[in-house]
């Protein structure tokens, strides 16, 4: 069984494509918060992120040691779904930032979109979908904007180790 | 009220007939027991007016007119007054085309302005003021079925094209579209489309470099060129494979073609050409494994070869 | 919340003294017992901070910087953890200056766009957001009392003008009017100014037409030129005067006037010129008897004296 005869070439590739698109948003989203805030190093907020509280989605079962498909595509897509939920509480961030926000929420919204709809396609998407977490509750401009630098950086990780491991998938 | 029109329908189509009536009320027609009603289209006068006198002392006066063949007239209900006509009521006349059926219905997925451009052929004067609306939903399957709708997209006045905006659209999913034109005398449908936005992305062309020599780059050989070539930025995320065609800029010779070429590279050697000659490049690019539309042409890069 | 910065006040004068408090609260500093709470300037650390052990196991910490020289600045509140600086809370500091007096404030009342602009001279730039506002209310007297209001005139971004349109106005009668700057460090009031709206009209020039010969009009006396004029179509219902200057086009010779001229003739006759020669003609006028402002000069005529 070869990594993901299951999954359709042409959905692997749009994960990639959508995957590059997401990763481009959240560069935009980090520089221009660097540009206009000076908040430019995610290692500068290590303790306020502790404080606010901001979580790390997991994609443990897409380690290709120990590559579980469904159980990769269902962490794949509650990360998003996640990530999702973070980047609205996000909103209001600056009018500067708020169109690169909202492209970044769509592509997001999008892939996880996608990634629910082929798993039902598939016949692996759970009963029912994710439902959102713990809300993200900024007091201060400051603290949305270092918010915002934490979620981008968070996201950029998660979207690395889901780029390989759609690589992989897509491997002939 | 003195004199008043009503009409058998506001709106008809052109060169039908049109029926009108006319009530003079007593109060306007206190001049002689019988007033004369006379109807005028535009400026002139028209024949034919049938008058009654009703039991409640108004008058009557109704009028077929069996084609109207303007788009818009002004209809006029007069009465004789001495050697005066005296205009006491006036009616829009309007007539015209039901809508034909919109045509050749196409989009692109514009990455710069981030949303999906439609344009479509309105068909023949209508005569009437006629809505045009681009409708949509998204769909799962091939748009037999609709999950979610799409708010309707209402182009600017008289024009045939509309803009649905990112937040309404899902980049990878299925898209049933459609044009609808409606006026006064009917709607009409166009066919309806069924596609992906992603897969009909408007791909601006690449940009084209040539490299300057530099130690580190070994020299070229003799009928050879060298150049770099980078896709256009919004779409730096879409995989896409590119062509390049060059011809000699002097002579007739027609392009030659270089197919499946990556969609960046530092740097490229094409040899095999005459040396010493200034050659034209230009270079097109599609998405490549996934569907799209080839770019249009670079503009052109100008190199010549190395000599022999 | 994990640190939190508060300000003497937000905005201050440029080169002004401005103190900062930063609270770390315990959840954020479970680091250790003493942990140092150090500032940033935009990037570079300030020294002088004074740091406290609040009863309730917060740390406070308070520093002043003596001369803000930034017209805008981040403060950071930050903690050495390891051998890294996190940073906990940042304000944004703004210096700058109150807003000078607005000067040379003057209007006209423009009768193509049938609104009366002012434009004033903001003064130097204060490097904070201000807000320059229009206002003015008619009046009877000499702009003594104040009868009824007009909404106030807000100009679009950094502009220094703005446009009080016809509906606000009545033309015949006295207008207070100034200007009004404010910003975070204060108002300032510009010189009231007290004027009759079509006082101020802002005239365009006549227009000039050769006149053609023709039989009824008797032949010209050597060195004489015919021409004719008209006021400017917006102004036709105002009585005016006007001027005719006029110089041959070739030589050093200054302008000729000719002044009291009424402000349409259908044939007006100069003579006393250079026979054939070349002259240039400008015309302007003014609003006569009433006050008024002398319209531009128009562009010019040429047109040649007949011969001897």
């Amino acid at each position: 069984l070869g990594p993901a005869s299951s999954l359709p070439q042409s959905f692997l590739l749009k994960g990639l494509e959508q995957v590059r698109k997401i990763q481009a948003d959240s560069l935009e989203l980090q520089e221009r918060l660097c540009a206009a805030h000076k908040l430019c190093h995610p290692e500068e907020l290590v303790l306020l992120g502790h404080s606010l509280g901001i979580p790390q989605a997991s994609l443990s079962s897409c380690s290709s040691q120990a590559l579980q498909l469904t159980g990769c595509l269902i962490q794949l897509h509650s990360g998003l779904f996640l990530y999702q939920g973070l980047l609205q509480a996000l909103a209001g961030i600056s009018p500067e930032l708020a169109p690169t926000l909202d492209t970044l929420q769509l592509d997001v919204t999008d892939f996880a979109t996608n990634i629910w709809l082929q798993m039902e396609d598939l016949g692996m998407a759970p009963a029912s979908p994710p439902t959102p977490g713990t809300t993200l509750t900024f007091t201060s401009a400051f603290q949305r904007r270092a918010g915002g630098v934490l979620v981008a950086a968070k996201l950029q990780r998660f979207l690395e180790l889901a780029y390989r491991v759609l690589r992989y998938l897509a491997e002939p | 009220e003195c004199g008043h029109i009503s009409l058998s329908a506001p709106i008809v189509r052109l060169g039908d007939p049109i029926t009108a009536s006319c009530v003079i009320s007593q109060n306007c027609s206190h001049l002689g027991p019988e007033p004369q009603i006379l109807w005028k289209l535009e400026a002139e006068l028209q024949p034919g007016g049938r008058q009654q006198h009703l039991p409640n002392g108004t008058q009557l006066s109704t009028i077929t007119l069996p084609h109207l063949n303007y788009s818009q007239a002004l209809l006029s209900c007069c009465l004789r007054w001495g050697n005066s006509l005296q205009i006491l009521d006036q009616a829009k006349l309007q007539a015209g085309y039901p809508p034909a059926t919109p045509h050749n219905v196409s989009c692109l997925m514009n990455l710069t302005t981030n949303s999906l451009i439609c344009q479509w052929e309105p068909g023949p004067d209508t005569h009437l003021p006629t809505n045009f609306t681009l409708k949509s939903f998204k769909s799962r399957g091939n748009c037999q079925t609709q999950e979610d709708s799409i708010p309707d997209c209402v182009p600017e006045d008289g024009q045939s094209h509309c803009s649905i905006p990112r937040k309404h659209l899902q980049l990878y999913q299925n898209l049933g579209i459609w044009v609808e034109a409606k006026n006064a005398l009917g709607t009409s449908v166009s066919q309806k489309l069924c596609l992906v936005p992603m897969d009909v992305v408007k791909l601006e062309p690449p940009t084209l470099w040539a490299l300057e020599p530099s130690p580190e780059v070994p020299p070229l050989q003799p009928g050879c060129l060298r150049l770099r070539w980078e896709t256009w930025k919004p779409s730096l995320h879409i995989e896409q494979k590119c062509e390049l065609r060059h011809q000699p800029q002097l002579g007739e010779a027609s392009w030659d073609l270089v197919g499946a070429l990556p969609s960046r590279t530092l740097r490229y050697e094409l040899c095999g050409l005459l040396p010493s000659t200034a050659y034209t490049l230009q270079m097109r690019c599609t998405r490549w494994r996934l569907p799209g539309h080839w770019s249009d042409w670079s503009p052109s890069l100008e190199l010549i070869t190395t000599q022999r």
